[in-house]
């Protein structure tokens, strides 16, 4: 049984344009999914289709393995916790702490915890300091973990995130992919999350699927989906600039091993130019 | 347009808060039937753009009128049709009003209920109202929005100068020329800027506009009520003429002898209004002595202004009257 | 606009033994004295009363430790349309009095009489104490207390939900306005310009405001989705818990309202005239 | 004399925040200039002091030399083209060319040159055939496009591009990298841009200034400033990753010249690979 997952999916929105078509998309525990794409492609799309914002026009979206309907919706959103693109689109309270709390708040829960959870969430996107703030006047960095805080708040199982990175500096870009990772590693939460930045999914997934209009055109493994920079580029991606370089040495005669993160490229360079044993570590 | 406090007796104040609170009972009503729970954010975020729209007033070309009072955009046409019932206006207008009233001190409190029978109430449908059917006759969508446009700006500026009058705190004549030639410009605008906004609307975004009635749809009746708006149209201009005129045959020869070359400044009309009335006055030795030459349309103990808002509301009435029957004929059909 | 209201909810932003009073407390205090204003008849009573009435707000506006610059500043904002109809009654008879008596004579025979004169100071002082009282609300009450209050004292769900969304929206309006402002200005865009022709420059602003519109519309779809993730549903409402009065609230509330009906009376039995 | 500078220019925003602290900047004739700084740092509130949209505080801003007043203000906004970061708060037209349209007739053009200016800017930037589409449905890139053609309409001699990239897709980067670059080499035209990818920096800017919290912490070609990774760490910023792959490389001893864009990385590995001279032209 798989947290996510969606069969046949077509969705076309009322202005009769079929944004999605016949997809099938598998979400396992504790994975880190990203789904790429070039713009329209329709990534925000899928993405509302899994917590029931949009009803499927064909085809079905399954949450462990049971469809979505209008006795199971709360618990679905429960569930699955969705960050949007734009974090202004997201907070509307008067100051940070309660716009964290009004998640647990619509779920019914006490007082008490809901004080609890908003605790807790601030301090895991680490702005504790800025509880009693007005969001409206924070950074663009700031507003987006106090958007992510306001979905963590609801302790869901499955975060998916539309383009966290978008407008980030890189700092933020680092610290949110830090945080991704450990949302995985040490809460064993699912992540699914939209990019265009090609260099943040070698960092950040396990498994990848490559959309273009409506469509998925390839799926697989970081590295799998990397091995193919024509079908990227068709779709108006691209190979992330570390194994393009190394690609290119390799036609250039060099044998440097693929490598994706920055880490495994560093590396693999190193011990091409110093003809060491591949998997010898550094000093 | 926005009364402030302090200008209406308190009975006043009163009487016009009782008849807009019957007509947000409406609104509300419309609210709870129309406005289901996706509904609730576009209304406000719709309220919050209409706020946002009166605060454009200082990018309106006023100039064009030397002096004179600041004016701007109401919008109250603008919401009625994109979401496309008079209710709509009102529940928004009264959400915008009482923003404006409590917090900027724009418009008052007890003066409110006049505010929302004026920019809410009417408004929305004279706007609506007046669309729904130009564009059905006249297949023109964007003439449709800027008469409606229009409409909703200059009815309620003549009834409030009216109000005022009824409450003693602005003469008849001055408020109704100075009030109706502004926003009659003014109303230039608010139409232009509806027609606008509603043709980029449409053209961007067409599933936002509920007021579009299929294509086609060509209601028996639509005559009617344009024939209704007309005539209510026709009233509300001569309105400040006719009271104008009427008192004495002397005076008004002397006043069109002012008015006639100095229609484009409101401050001069308002002088040659005053000078007839003192004359008026020096001669019959009272102010009140105009007498109504048909007491059965006035109001008892209003006089003059009695009289037109007794015509006034006769024509809203027979507008009403016309759009029932319209609304019957087509239930029929 | 828009811009004065993030500086009036800063003025509310402050702290004192105003600021801390109950929101309804304030509401009802305020609307005591603006209905007494209001309600006493067009008389000369009415300088005694306003001069008492706004010294009770202007203590009230130095408890709460306020800037007089503000209240100067929000009172001119205000003033345009009430000013003119107030100016321009020294020319006019009116119904409330009986005789009129020439004070002055002006060309094309207009006339400023004495009783008007006398008539527009009384329209001023209620005008003025009025609007105080909205300013001195506003300046001590933040918008998210005032709706709660007016949601404990029975306004309509519907009014309280729709109100609060339109609160909150109105300061991303704010600098969706501010930007869409800035890119006119940068592509050159002068409504004054007489230089282009009037339909044109309608034309752009009938554009911009529908831009507003399309743009405030979409911000609600989005906004209201990711509410809809958050739970939000049929049953959740804006939650308002039971508060009871303070002691000194209740204190508060009982002096407003016997100051709203005592001044007047006392003032009319005494037929004190402070001008 | 220079096109823009800016002397000791100060911002203060009406809340009392003071968003730019003496900042002197210089644009030169023909120079691609990059404004780089982590979010909240003062590159917007920068730009808009450029065309008069903000009166510095305190200091000044000079255009070809002289200040700005309330009579040259038409002609400052005409030279100095400014392209805000969101597409959206920039079109406000039923079609693109409408919009296009838009400047160049508040400039008070005559119909036959606007018609010409709004026929070049959309071929410059490579739109002719969306020219009577409605703008609200075009993908996050062509809105873009649609919007710097409206600012190139007005034939500015200064482009400002406020954070032209962000939420673009790879391809669109790319596109627009390059737009930017002919801007630059075939009409000589002075563009100044912010950003938060510094990769792109790199392939398009000359001249680098750094920000932080409104103050230039550094500024210089881009040699200099990515010589400094300490510098930009601390302002929340990175070496883009190439130079910083080469860096790493050399303090492990490999002596691999450094280098900044994309080719010349390449180059650099191959040629250090294979022991031949620098300067040596590839195959
Ligand atoms: N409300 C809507 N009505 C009609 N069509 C829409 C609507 N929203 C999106 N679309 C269309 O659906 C397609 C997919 O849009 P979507 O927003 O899912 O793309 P995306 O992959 O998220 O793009 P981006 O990377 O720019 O965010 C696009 O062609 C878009 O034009
Ligand atoms: N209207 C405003 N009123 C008060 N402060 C403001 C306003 N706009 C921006 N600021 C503040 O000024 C500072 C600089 O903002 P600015 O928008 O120039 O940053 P930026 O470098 O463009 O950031 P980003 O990369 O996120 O776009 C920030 O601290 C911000 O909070
Ligand atoms: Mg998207
Ligand atoms: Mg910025």
């Amino acid at each position: 049984m798989h947290l996510i997952e969606t069969r046949y999916l077509t969705y076309t929105y009322p202005g009769n344009v079929t944004a999605l078509h016949s997809l099938n998309f598998v979400a396992p525990r504790n994975a880190r999914i990203a789904v790429i794409g070039s713009n329209g492609a329709g990534k925000s799309t899928l993405f509302k289709c899994f917590n029931g914002i949009f009803r499927p026009s064909s085809g079905s979206v399954l949450i462990r393995g049971e469809p979505i309907t209008k006795e199971n919706i709360r618990e679905v959103r429960k569930f699955v916790g969705i960050v949007f693109q734009n974090a202004d689109d997201q907070i509307f309270s008067p100051t940070v702490e309660q716009d964290v709390a009004f998640g647990p708040t619509n779920l019914g829960l006490d007082e008490e915890t809901i004080h609890h959870r908003v605790e807790e969430a601030l301090r895991l996107v680490g702005i504790e300091d800025l509880a009693h703030r007005v969001p409206h006047h924070l950074s663009g960095g700031e507003k987006k973990r106090v958007a992510i805080a306001g979905i963590i708040a609801m302790e869901p199982e499955v975060l998916v995130l539309d383009e966290p990175t978008a407008g980030l500096d890189p700092k933020g870009v680092h610290d949110l992919v830090e945080f991704i990772n450990s949302l995985s590693r040490k809460y064993g939460m699912t992540v699914i999350f939209s990019t265009h930045d090609v260099a943040m999914v070698a960092e950040v997934a396990d498994y990848v699927y490559v959309m273009n209009k409506g469509r998925f055109v390839a799926e697989g493994s970081v590295e799998e989906i990397f091995l193919q920079p024509d079908m990227l580029r068709s779709v108006r991606l691209d190979v992330p600039v570390l194994p393009k370089l190394i690609r290119s040495l390799n036609t250039h005669g060099i044998p440097v091993p693929m490598a994706y993160t920055y880490e495994d490229v560093e590396r693999a360079l190193i011990t091409t130019y110093k003809g060491l044993p591949r998997d010898s570590t550094l000093p | 347009m926005h009364i402030p406090d302090g200008f209406f007796p308190i009975s006043q104040a009163a009487m016009y808060w009782i008849i807009a609170l019957i007509f947000i009972a409406l609104s509300l009503r419309w609210a709870k039937r129309e406005m289901s729970e996706e509904k609730v954010p576009l209304v406000a975020v719709l309220a919050a753009g209409i706020f946002a729209i009166q605060t454009l007033n200082m990018a309106l070309p006023i100039s064009i009128i030397p002096g004179g009072v600041s004016g701007h955009v109401v919008g109250a046409a603008l919401a009625a049709i994109v979401l496309g019932s008079p209710f709509a206006a009102i529940f928004i207008l009264t959400l915008v009003l009482i923003l404006q009233g409590i917090f900027f001190g724009d418009g008052g409190i007890t003066a409110m209920g006049a505010n929302i029978i004026n920019m809410g109430v009417l408004g929305g449908f004279f706007g609506f109202y007046t669309y729904q059917p130009v564009n059905n006759v006249f297949r023109n969508r964007f003439c449709a929005a800027f008469i409606a446009g229009w409409v909703s700006l200059f009815i309620p500026a003549i009834v409030c100068a009216v109000e005022l009058a009824v409450a003693g705190t602005l003469p008849l004549t001055f408020g109704l020329i100075t009030m109706g030639v502004y926003h009659a410009v003014i109303g230039i605008i608010e139409g232009g800027v509806t027609a606008f906004a509603i043709s980029l609307i449409i053209h961007a975004r067409p599933d936002i506009v509920s007021g579009e009635i299929p294509a086609g749809a060509r209601k028996a009746g639509d005559m009617l009520i344009v024939a209704g708006i007309t005539i209510a149209l026709g009233i509300a201009i001569f309105a400040p003429y006719y009271a104008s005129t009427y008192p004495d045959g002397l005076d008004s020869t002397f006043l069109s002898a002012y008015g006639a070359k100095e229609v484009s400044t409101v401050h001069i009309d308002e002088s040659k209004v005053a000078s007839a009335e003192s004359a008026v006055i020096e001669k019959t030795g009272n102010s009140f002595s105009w007498q109504a030459p048909l007491p059965g349309y006035s109001l008892p103990g209003l006089d003059k202004p009695g009289e037109v808002l007794a015509i006034l509301f006769g024509v809203i009435i027979l507008f009403i009257l016309g759009f029932g029957i319209s609304r019957f004929i087509a239930r029929k059909n | 606009m828009i811009e004065e209201l993030f500086y009036i909810e800063k003025a509310a932003y402050r702290d004192s033994v105003i600021h801390q009073l109950d929101a309804r407390v304030k509401i009802i205090g305020m609307f005591a004295v603006i209905i007494a204003m209001v309600a006493i008849p067009y008389s000369p009573l009415v300088f005694t009363v306003g001069v008492l009435f706004f010294a009770f707000l202007a203590a009230l506006w130095a408890l709460a430790g306020l800037p007089w610059l503000i209240y100067a500043k929000r009172l001119l904002m205000v003033l345009p349309f009430g000013f003119f109809i107030i100016v321009f009654q020294i020319f006019f008879t009116n119904r409330y009095y009986p005789v009129f008596h020439v004070i002055a004579n002006l060309p094309f025979g207009i006339h400023i009489y004495a009783e008007s004169v006398e008539f527009a100071i009384i329209l001023f002082v209620k005008f003025v104490v009025c609007v105080t009282a909205i300013i001195l609300l506003s300046s001590i009450t933040k918008l998210h207390d005032m709706l709660e209050g007016a949601g404990r004292m029975g306004l309509p769900p519907e009014f309280a939900l729709t109100f609060g969304m339109m609160i909150r929206y109105l300061f991303v309006f704010g600098y969706i306005y501010r930007k869409i402002n800035e890119s006119l200005t940068t592509r050159c865009f002068d409504p004054f310009n007489s230089a282009l022709p009037y339909r044109y420059r309608m034309k752009q602003i009938g554009y911009t405001v529908g831009t507003i519109f399309i743009r405030s519309y979409e911000q609600g779809e989005r906004v209201y989705t990711s509410m809809l993730c958050r739970g939000y549903g049929k049953d959740s409402h804006i939650f308002i818990a039971k508060k009871p009065l303070r002691t000194v609230e209740w204190l508060f509330l009982i002096f407003c309202l016997c100051l709203a009906v005592i001044v007047p009376v006392e003032t009319w039995l005494t037929g004190v005239r402070l001008l």
